[in-house]
This record gives C-alpha cells, structure tokens and sequence, in this order.
C-alpha cells in the first residue's frame, strides 16, 4: 500500500478531511463520509471502488460543488471551491438525460451552451454518438433507448464537453463486458490524448486497476473513510483487456481485492444491524 | 375507440341532455314541471335564437368582440403567469416575501373591481380583458410556479454541471420539465378567460355576448341567454382545440399514454 | 300571536327607491303586524323576482314594471302597496358634455349609460327618446351598472349622458354643483310632464297566487309599509337616516342626507296605484318591448289596491 | 433567509404599499390626485372602518358565514374535482366523451347562473356553496386529471406488477404521485372558493362579507369595500396556511427543494 | 450448444415465436426482438446474456404482460397471457420503488396487497430488509439511499411476495462484486428451497453460468434474435463463489464468451452506422 501524491503536477480536486453528513428526516444525522483526503493531479486516473453505499457517489458529488462537505475543505486546481466546479464533467450513476431532448441534442447540448453553432454542435455529436456505437439512435428519445444505451448517450453528452476534470459515477455499470472494454478503451484514448483528471467509480476491481493509475478504496458507512490508495504501475499506453494477463496486475488485484473483501463483509454486517444508525 | 365512435358517443351525450332538457322542461312529471321553462327555457327555443342571430347576422359583432377581449385575456394573463411564474420559482426570497400577498390578491373578488378597471381601463374592451387577466393570470401563476419546482433534481443537476446559465436552465431544463404543469393550467384558464370577459361586459359594456345575455336577461329572455352561453362555450372547444394543437406539438417527447392494463 | 315568517328579496337594498321596505324593518313595523320578516338583498330587480318565481323568497320589493313586463310571459304578478310615486330616474348629463348636450334631442348619435341593457333604465331612455321624437334606437345604450362603474363613466366622460338613480345623481351634483339634468322623476313635475300621472316606482308584489293564499300577511305587509310611508312624511330626514342601519348609511352622512332629501318626495303618501301611472308603465315597455306591445296585457290584474284600501277602512293609517 | 427577516421583508412590503397608497390618495402629485380617493379611499379609512368592524363586533357575523360558505365551497370542490379527475384519468374512454362537455362547461359565466343557483338552492348559504364549487371544481379537477396521467411509467408498471389491483394503484400509485399537482390546484382554489362565496352573497344575500361589501358599494362607502376584501384576504392567507400544513406532512418524503446553485 | 427443453416439468414461461416492433415518431418502425422461442419450465433458472440493447428488457416486458408482441404467443404455465402476468415479481432495470414510501414501506407493499395485515407485513418487510443488508434503513426514503441500496430494497420488494416466476433485469447490476456474490448466494438459496421459475438478464457471464441452469445468448439487435442456450451442469447447491473455481465453469465460460464477444462486436459495428435502422 504506497500512499502517493505526484507532487509535481499541480492538483486538479483535492478533498481536505472532506466529512459529509445528511440530515434524516427525525433531526437525526447520518454521516456518510468522514474526513475523506483525496488528491487528484492534473492527469491523473484516479479510480474509486468501495463497498455499495459507502459513499462513492457523495465523494463526486461533493467534488462536483452539488454538495457542501459538513467539514473539511474542497479545492479545485489550488482554488477553493465556491458553488459548482465549472472545470467538471459529471457522469451521473442515475439516469440523468433531458427526456425532451433527443439523443444527438442531448449530446450537442454540451456544446451548444458554450456557443458552438448548432449545426456545427450536430456534427460533432453525431460523431459522438457514433463513438459509443449508437450512430443509429441520433432521433430517439430516451426513453425510447435501453438502459445500457442512455447510459452511452450520457457519456457522449459529458465526454463532447471536453472538460478538465471528468468525474464518472459507473459509468459502464449498465453495459455487457465486450461494450465495457471498448468503452474503456475509448475512454482511455481521450485521457491519453489530452490528459485529464478523472475520478471514476466503479465495481468492477478489475476495471479500475485497467484503467487508473491509482485506485482508491473507501470503507463501509457509516462515516466511511479512504482506507487504501494504490499506485498502479501497470505501463501505458494499456490495452483494457490484454492487461488483464499481466502478472503485476494479478498481484495487485488479489492484493486489493483482500483488503476490499473484509471491507465489504464488514459493511454487510454493520448496516444490517436493525436500530443502527439509521 | 376510433373517432368516428368517439364523436358519436359525443353526440349521443349531447342529444340525451337535451333530449331530457326538453322533456323535463315541457312535459310534467310526478304532477309538477322539473325545470320551470322561465329558468330554463327548453332547446328548440334556444336554438331558433341562435338560428335566428346567425342567420340576422347580429351575433357576429359581438361574438367577435367577445372573442378578442377573451383571446386578449388568455394570451396577456398566461404570458404574466408563466413569467412571474418562473421569476418566484427561480427567486424562493422573492417568492417567500410575495407569497401571501399573492395569496391575498387571488381571493379579492373580481367583480367588485369592476369599477376600478371601468376607470383605469375605460368602458371599452380592456376593461374586461384586465378582469379575465386577473383570473387566468393566478391559474396559470400557481401551476408554473410549482411545474418549475418540480423539475427532477438530477435532470438538474446535470443541466448545471453541462454549465448552462440561469438563462439556458430555463430553456434548456425548466421549461420543457414545466409544460405539462403550465399546459394543464391553460386549459383550465381558456374557459376562465371567457368567463372574465363575459362577467367584464355583463358589469358595463356596449357590446359583446355578455351585453348580449343581460340584454336578454333584463327582458327575462331566457331562451336569449341560454343561447349567449351556448354559443360562448362553443367558441371556447376551438380555442381549447388550438391549445392542444400546440400542447402535442411541445410535447412530443413523452411517451405515449400509460399502457392498459 | 305566532308570527309567519316571510321573505322580502329587495333588488339592491343599497338604493334608496327600496327605503320603506328596510325603514319598515327598523321600526319594527313588520313585527307589530305580526310577522317575521327577513329582507334579503339581491343585485337588481330582476333577480329579486326570480327568486320569488323560484320560491326562495316570498316577497319582492322593487320596480312595479316588473309585474307589466312578466304579464307578457304570462306570469302573474301582482303589487299590493306602491311605497314609490315618482320612479327617480334621472337623465343626466356628463360633466364632460355639458356643452354639446342641452336637450333629449340632442342625445341621438350619443353614448347613453343605463344600468344594464333591457332594464327599466333602458326602457325609460328608450321612451324619453321616442316622446321627444327621436327613433328609440338613434343613441348607443351602454350598461354602466348603477353604483360606482356609473360614476366613474360620467366622471370621465367615456359616456355622453346616463340614466341614473340616487344615491348615484347625488354624489354627481356633489362634486358638480352645475349638473345638466335633462330629466329628473324624483319631482313631480317632471314625472307629470313626462308620464302624464303618478308613475308607480318600487312596490311590493309577488305572484298573485301567493297573494290570493297569503290574504293575512299580504295585508299585514301592506299595513306595515303604510304605517312606514305615515313615518316617513311627519319626520325629518335627519330622523330618517338616524332610523337606518348603519352599513347602508355608511360614512359619508352628508352625501346620504342629500340623497335622501331629493328622494322623501319620491315616496308615496297613500301606498296606492294610480291606474294612470300603471296605464304609462305599459307605455313605456310597449315602446322598448314588441313583445310587450304584442301580449295584449290587462294592466289591472298586475296591481290591487284592495289591501291599502282594507288597511285604510281598519286603522285609518296611510290616509293623510 | 431566517424566519426574522423574511418577515420584516412581508412588512416592509405592506408598509411601502400602504404608504404609497395613502400618498397617491391624498396628495397630488403633477397637479393630480393620481388615485382618486372616491375610487380608492385610503388606507387609513380602510384600517378604521376595519377596527371599527372588530371593536362593534358586527364582522364577526358576516365573516363566520363567509368563511362557512367559503370552506364548504372548498372542500367540496376539491373533493369532487379530485374524484371526477381521478375518473377521468383512469377511464380514457369517459374522459375523451366528455371531455368537450367539461370544458364548455367551465366556460359558462357563473354570474348569470345565479338565479339557477337560488331557485335550486335558495338563497340561504347553499347557492354561494354551489357557486363556489363551480369555480374551485375545475381548477382541481383539470390539475388531477394531468396529475395522474403524470405518473412514471415505471413506478405505475412496478405497481401493477406487485399485483395491486386499481384501487390499490389508485391509493399507493396515483393519488401520492398526484399529490404535488393537486396541492397546486388546491391553493388557486382557496381564493376563488371566497371569491365564489362572495359574489355569491354580492349578487344576493342577507349576511356575509359580499353583502357588507355591497352594502358600502350602494352608499359609495369606498373604504367599506375596501375593508371588506382586506378582512377576506387575511382569512384566505389563514386558510390557505392550513392547506400547506396539510402538504407538508403528505409530501414529506420529497427531497429538500433544490440545492442553491 | 445443447438445445435444451425440459418436457418433464410444467412450461412457467414460454415465448413462442414472438417478435417484439416499436413504433418509432416517423412512423417506422424498429423490430427489437425477432421470433424469440424461449421456454422457461418450472423451477428453472435461466439467465439472459446479450450485448447492450438487444432486447432483454424487452423480452422481460413481454414475459411479465407489459408489452405485447407484434406477433407469436406467451404463454404462462400453459395458459396464454392476456394481459398482466399475475404470477411474477419483476424487478425492473430502472429505479421502481415508489418514491413516496420508505424503504420498509416499499417493501411491505408486496405483502400488504395481499391482505397481510400491516404490524405482520411490516415485521417480515424487516427482516427481507436485514436480509439484503438494510436492516438499518428501513425509515429512510429513496432518494436518501445510493443507487446499490435502492437495487436491493426493489430486490426485497419483488422477493417478499414469493412470486412463482421471477423477472429479474440486472438486479446486481450497481452492486460491488462482493456484495453481488452475497446476494446471487441468498437468491440461490431462495430458489433452492421453493424452486421458481427463474428470469435473470445480466451482463455478467461468470455470474449467468454461476447461477443459472441454462444460459441463453442473444443476437445484437436490431431484430434480436435467441442464438445460443446452454445447459449448465455444474452441481447443485452451488456456491457463487466457488462454483468459479470449476473447471467445467471455464470451459463453459470460454465456450460462450466466444459467441458472445463475436456477437457484440457485430451489434457494435451494426449500431455504429448512422443512417440504419434509426
Ligand atoms: N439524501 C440523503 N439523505 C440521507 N442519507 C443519504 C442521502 N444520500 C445518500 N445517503 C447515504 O449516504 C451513504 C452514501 O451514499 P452514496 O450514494 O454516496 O453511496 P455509493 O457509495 O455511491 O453507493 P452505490 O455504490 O450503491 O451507489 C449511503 O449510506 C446513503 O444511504
Ligand atoms: N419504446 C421504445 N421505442 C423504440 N425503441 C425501443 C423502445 N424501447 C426499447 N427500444 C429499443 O429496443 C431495443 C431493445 O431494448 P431493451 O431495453 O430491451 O435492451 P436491453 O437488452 O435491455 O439493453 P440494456 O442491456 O442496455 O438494458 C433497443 O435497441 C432499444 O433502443
Ligand atoms: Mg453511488
Ligand atoms: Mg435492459
């Protein structure tokens, strides 16, 4: 377990003992994330893996500026953040398209705020949608798309922004194994291209040593905590699925894959105890 | 059901109303007429009245004046709703500081500031359209104002994170979340705005079918004044029809109807 | 005794054409005559009749033309006390067109405000118009209502001229002392010159058949209204208004006094029908109403002067 | 804001409306009285005649039939607004027959319908009910009729699944996803259940706020109308509160309203 | 590739032929799934593999009643379906739990509709909560749950109404790999004790093979068609975990990874074309 920080490149988030605390209905508190220190460089493919609710999505929330941390500091490329992180392109875990948008306008919509031309903005997002294999589907609405589809278009929305800082919430979740790879491969093209800072939840282990440079493990809530963050040296330009055979990365992975185990069994039993903090 | 169905079962509806209007009104039942004709005229009359406006050619006039100021009404009382609708949705302070006096000017009844719009307006159609105003205006208002707050938070959220401004969140997120509320609203305010400028000219007018029904009235001609509403409500199908038109068109996106079960 | 109870609907209580009937009240006139009376007020006229047609209420107090105007949709009305000699229509001039206006004849072509269109105000102007020469139709009728809406139009001269009832004239002469008057019905002089007789204003009346089976409270009412006319012409109107509720006096006690003062004339000293005055209310309609002129009406079946006549031989009250 | 500040602020509002009122009544501005006192009296004849009211204790008759009248309209509208909207939303067929019928109906002027009203309800509290009713049951019907045919499809979906049968779906699926639209109509309606209340007394009556209100009107008593629909207002303000408590505890399981941006 | 129906126990679920067309807005139309021929018998888990839009929750949709086929059959135990199938619990891809119920609530349902009497629903709406690891969430609503915990509420409300058939749309889709396995080891467990028929798309083929008596592939849409169905013969009860472990499990993993990859990378390529069948 190396804890790492790239000193030399600057930091792109930084969540300083970020804690996070939801008040329940009954004027109780429930905090989810506790003193959370996570640092991002510019550059860098930071994964995040952690036990089902432990507080993945509230991590990206807060680095996104959607919510206050109780305590703690958040700052975006040195600058403390105020309001939301504009540098940030969200994937959201939930479905999170304009219902009344089709879905090359939903993916040209990214453009066409910052003022691209709309024909201009349709070209590129056909483009786009081609990318994530949904040439086809430029005309429908999305809930006339599968699941696994919207999910693309939402990448494509996120991805045609080409923001500093790309933060992904499962991405791939709904998506079969073959799709997923390419995904990754596509979305490891982009960073290698011009290298952005990303914070990628996911479940898959294997996924995440795949594609980051480090991936980062969280505890089981209540008051999760970043247990674990391992540099994966794994070299690069990486292929998705051949470096699965890699030797290095099977020791990584069962090395994680331990830590991470407990954590999970830990969690199970913990939020299952009835009259716990709910 | 195919149309051709839909519009005779319409007209099935409508023939045993009147049908039963007809006969409760002219043949007595259980010793006693249901519906004394002089409150009710019956059907035939009321219908040679209308006949015999379109036909004299007197009604249209009227009908057009009537028409205009309800138009006029709907078009200025929705256009305020929905503005000030999204401006409290978006501002809560603004909102929560105009909140009750909102309330409170919804509750004034209309008719008794008739004269007050009689001197602000004149005597001439704005007066009626300012109190159809009043009434389309608060349906409208309260139903955008809560279609705004009701947008989905991670729709939003997304809105806000693709970095669209204030101004593109409405276009591009408030709005169309909203339609659906503000549409309904309009439907119901379509026959609001009616009633505004009917009640509008019925206060003081020189023209118009609610000159037309007091006319009618102050004569004790029901069969008149029935035939002035009849030919109101008629008019306000087309105007509902118009606003569907446009409702189907902004609303494509949805999925059809929910599947039958 | 046990008191029957009866319901008056009065068309717009506010006006003081209806005052006996609510004088009655605060005199107790109604209870001395053994009944309970409620008095519920109604927009106008026409609504008060339709709720005594639709057996909500009993009674009305308003306009006798009323009764002659129903007689040609064959219902029967009948007014058993007359409590208003003079009808109080005024035909004004708006302060803003007292230049171009100096005569009735002058009205043709005009704007014309009248309480609503087809009311009595309506007809009267129709028939002022007709008696001065002009086609009923030559001036553009416009509903104003009769309250403030009437003041307001005449005020700014969106209107050339109005039929008008107090207390509405009054407050117009308040503030505008030189008032053109084309004809005022509040005098006897003009309501001779126009109508020829005594012109029957606010009566009671219901359906004749509530009459014929109400003789007792019929007549009670008529004694009532008798005893409130006698009231009304050995006070002052400063007595007057001290009797009135409050709420219909309201704030403003000099403009009610005034008021008041141009109306006491208007009210009858006897509470009878002057055939004469029953004979022009049919006039008049006729002139507005082809309907009316059709309907061949006898005008003596839409009044009886049998129960003022019986109140007089009883108590000797109403004959002064 | 805090509960102190946005009440200054409610105050501060009322203070400068007054104040301006007050000067543009008395003193003239550009050589004219800009709100002739006739019209607008002023608020501090207003604010006597309402004092005047409470210390001789005369409102107290008036306003308790008003407000009678006004919650029986209210609750009775709403109740049949929402039954007839649910009906329709889950009974395509009725609603598309009658959907044109509903819609001239709204449009019918409730003003001349009075003397209908009286002759079936007399002229006791009943026909202000009824005409109360007539406004506030379209404003909710329309909205719950659009609230139920708003609901997910995937929720609805899930509860069929789960083997609810329609009524069931009816109490879990439709009504608490129509809440939120119903509440919307609920607090439009609130004014115009008073505004029918009293009109309804206005155009005939023996008591109630309306008939004080044209009692004033009759006598040119500017600052007893005015008075008369301050008094209204506050109780619709009170009333409508009450509805909000209601909404409160049904929609509790809403997310807090969108985060500030 | 063994065809396999089996004729000795009743038929729960049988598509026959049935080919499944949206509507599209201009008026074409886009065949999703093609003369589907699946017979799912009685107490049979049959998992369902196929690239990102194919169909699957289509399928699913026409199984539980929601989506009639264009053309060909359903029948439910040998009865055809009109309507909704009263026999299964669905647990649908999307988020279905009713937004205004708490978590119990949400769960309770389930058996509240059937008459149980609430104090005795709400009990055993505890414990299935215990058992997907929420014991200490009853009280919350959706929206203050993660993603993972609301898939496992959804679970909890499908399986507390012992449904003969089970639907199931990726019911572990947002779960970590540890906590899939735990709740893959409850349903199996489930399943064992009162054998259902058994509905289960996922895009896990280790998880599929893991669980399931029969593994069925579908094509990549458009007009998706069933092109492979494998018997899995790995012995009962199985572990999810262990079962991995199997050498037969490789063989039959690797056997239909071939099909599957060679599959998705035709959908992909298909899809990716603009201009197709949009
Ligand atoms: N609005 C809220 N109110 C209360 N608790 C909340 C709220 N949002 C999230 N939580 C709780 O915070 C914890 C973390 O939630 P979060 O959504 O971040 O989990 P996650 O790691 O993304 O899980 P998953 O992998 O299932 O998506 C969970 O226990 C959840 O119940
Ligand atoms: N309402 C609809 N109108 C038109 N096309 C639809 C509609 N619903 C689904 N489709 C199309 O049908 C195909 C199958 O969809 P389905 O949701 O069944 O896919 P799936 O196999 O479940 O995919 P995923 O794994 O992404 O959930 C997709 O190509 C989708 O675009
Ligand atoms: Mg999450
Ligand atoms: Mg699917």
């Amino acid at each position: 377990m190396n804890q790492a920080m790239d000193k030399a490149k600057p930091t792109a988030v930084a969540l300083e003992d970020a804690t996070v605390a939801f008040r329940l209905a009954d004027a109780r508190v429930y905090t989810a994330v506790e003193r959370a220190r996570l640092a991002v460089a510019h550059g860098e493919f930071v994964a995040i893996v952690g036990p089902t609710g432990c507080g993945k999505s509230t991590l990206l929330n807060v680095a996104a500026g959607l919510l206050k941390p109780a305590a703690g500091a958040v700052t975006i490329f040195d600058q403390p953040l105020a309001g939301l992180n504009r540098d940030a392109g969200y994937l959201f875990q939930a479905d999170a398209l304009f219902p009344w948008k089709t879905a090359i306008d939903n993916v040209a919509i990214g453009l066409e705020i910052k003022g691209t031309p709309r024909q201009k903005a349709l070209e590129q997002a056909q483009a786009w949608l081609t990318s994530v294999g949904l040439g086809a589907f430029a005309n429908r609405y999305p809930h006339m798309l599968s699941g696994g589809q919207r999910k693309r278009v939402g990448l494509a929305q996120v991805l045609i922004r080409d923001p500093k800082i790309l933060l992904m919430d499962e991405p791939f979740g709904p998506l079969d194994a073959q799709t997923r790879q390419v995904m990754g491969n596509l979305l490891l093209e982009l960073w290698t291209a011009d290298r952005k800072a990303v914070l990628f939840v996911t479940h898959d282990l294997e996924e995440a040593i795949a594609l980051a440079d480090r991936v980062v493990i969280m505890s089981a809530g209540p008051s999760s905590r970043i247990i674990g963050d391992w540099r994966v040296e794994l070299p690069r330009p990486r292929d998705i699925f051949e470096v699965r055979l890699d030797k290095q990365f099977h020791e990584l992975h069962r090395e994680i894959w331990g830590v991470l185990k407990e954590e999970v069994m830990k969690g199970y039993a913990q939020s299952t105890q009835a009259g716990g903090t709910n | 059901m195919s149309r051709a169905a839909l519009l005779l079962c319409q007209v099935l509806v409508a023939v045993v109303v009147l049908a039963l209007w007809q006969v409760f009104t002219t043949v007595p039942l259980f010793g006693r007429i249901l519906l004394p004709p002089f409150f009710f005229s019956n059907p035939i009359d009321v219908f040679s009245q209308i006949i015999n406006w379109f036909a004299s050619g007197v009604i249209w006039k009227h009908l057009a004046i009537t028409l205009w100021e309800s138009i006029l009404a709907f078009v200025i009382g929705s256009a305020l709703g929905i503005l000030v609708g999204f401006w409290f949705a978006r501002q809560p302070r603004v909102a929560a500081v105009f909140d009750p006096y909102v309330k409170m000017t919804n509750a004034l009844p209309r008719v008794v500031l008739a004269p007050i719009f009689a001197l602000w307006f004149g005597l001439g159609i704005w007066s009626k359209v300012a109190l159809g105003v009043t009434l389309v205006f608060f349906i409208v208002f309260f139903n955008v104002y809560q279609g705004v707050k009701e947008v989905s938070t991670t729709v939003l959220d997304n809105g806000r994170m693709l970095g669209m401004s204030e101004r593109q969140l409405m276009r591009h997120v408030y709005w169309p979340s909203a339609l659906s509320w503000m549409f309904s609203s309009l439907h119901t305010s379509v026959g609001f705005a009616v009633v505004g400028a009917v009640v509008g000219e019925y206060l003081g007018a020189a023209a118009g079918l609610g000159y037309l029904i007091q006319q009618a009235e102050g004569v004790f001609d029901v069969a008149g004044v029935f035939a002035g509403m009849f030919v109101l409500s008629a008019f306000v199908i087309l105007i509902d029809m118009a606003v569907t038109v446009v409702e189907r068109r902004l609303l494509v996106w949805r999925p059809a109807a929910a599947r039958e079960a | 005794a046990a008191q029957s109870k009866v319901t008056i609907a009065v068309g717009g209580g506010a006006c003081l054409c209806y005052l006996p009937t609510v004088l009655a009240k605060q005199l107790g006139e109604y209870e001395k005559a053994g009944l309970a009376v409620e008095l519920v007020d109604l927009k106008g006229g026409s609504d008060a009749l339709k709720a005594v047609l639709g057996g909500s209420a009993d009674v009305v107090s308003g306009y006798f033309d009323h009764c002659v105007n129903l007689a040609a949709k064959r219902q029967e009305l009948q007014a058993f006390v007359v409590y208003d000699r003079y009808p109080g229509l005024v035909l004004v001039v708006s302060p803003k067109h007292t230049g171009e206006i100096n005569s009735i004849k002058d009205l043709a072509g005009k704007k014309v405000g009248v309480s609503a269109p087809g009311s009595s105000t309506d007809f009267f102007l129709k028939y002022l118009l007709k008696k001065n020469g002009l086609d009923p139709a030559s001036a553009a009728v416009i509903g104003v209502g009769l309250g403030a809406t009437s003041v307001a139009a005449m005020e700014q001269g969106q209107i050339d001229a109005a039929v008008m009832l107090d207390p509405s004239v009054t407050v117009l002469q308040g503030s505008h002392p030189d008032l053109k008057i084309l004809s005022d019905t509040r005098t006897q002089h003009d309501t001779l010159a126009v109508f020829g007789g005594e012109y029957p204003g606010g009566a009671l009346y219901s359906t004749a058949a509530w009459v014929k089976s109400h003789e007792k409270e019929t007549q009670a009412l008529t004694n009532a209204i008798l005893a409130t006319l006698a009231w009304i012409h050995t006070h002052s109107a400063e007595d007057i208004m001290a009797k009135m509720p409050e709420a219909m006096v309201g704030k403003n006690k000099e403009l009610y006094l005034a008021a008041l003062k141009n109306t006491i004339p208007m009210y009858s000293e006897t509470g009878k029908m002057d055939p004469k005055g029953a004979d022009a209310v049919l006039a008049v309609f006729s002139e507005g109403s082809p309907e009316v002129a059709k309907a061949n009406i006898d005008v003596s079946k839409t009044y009886t002067n049998s129960f003022v006549e019986q109140a007089k031989k009883t108590t000797g009250t109403g004959s002064k």
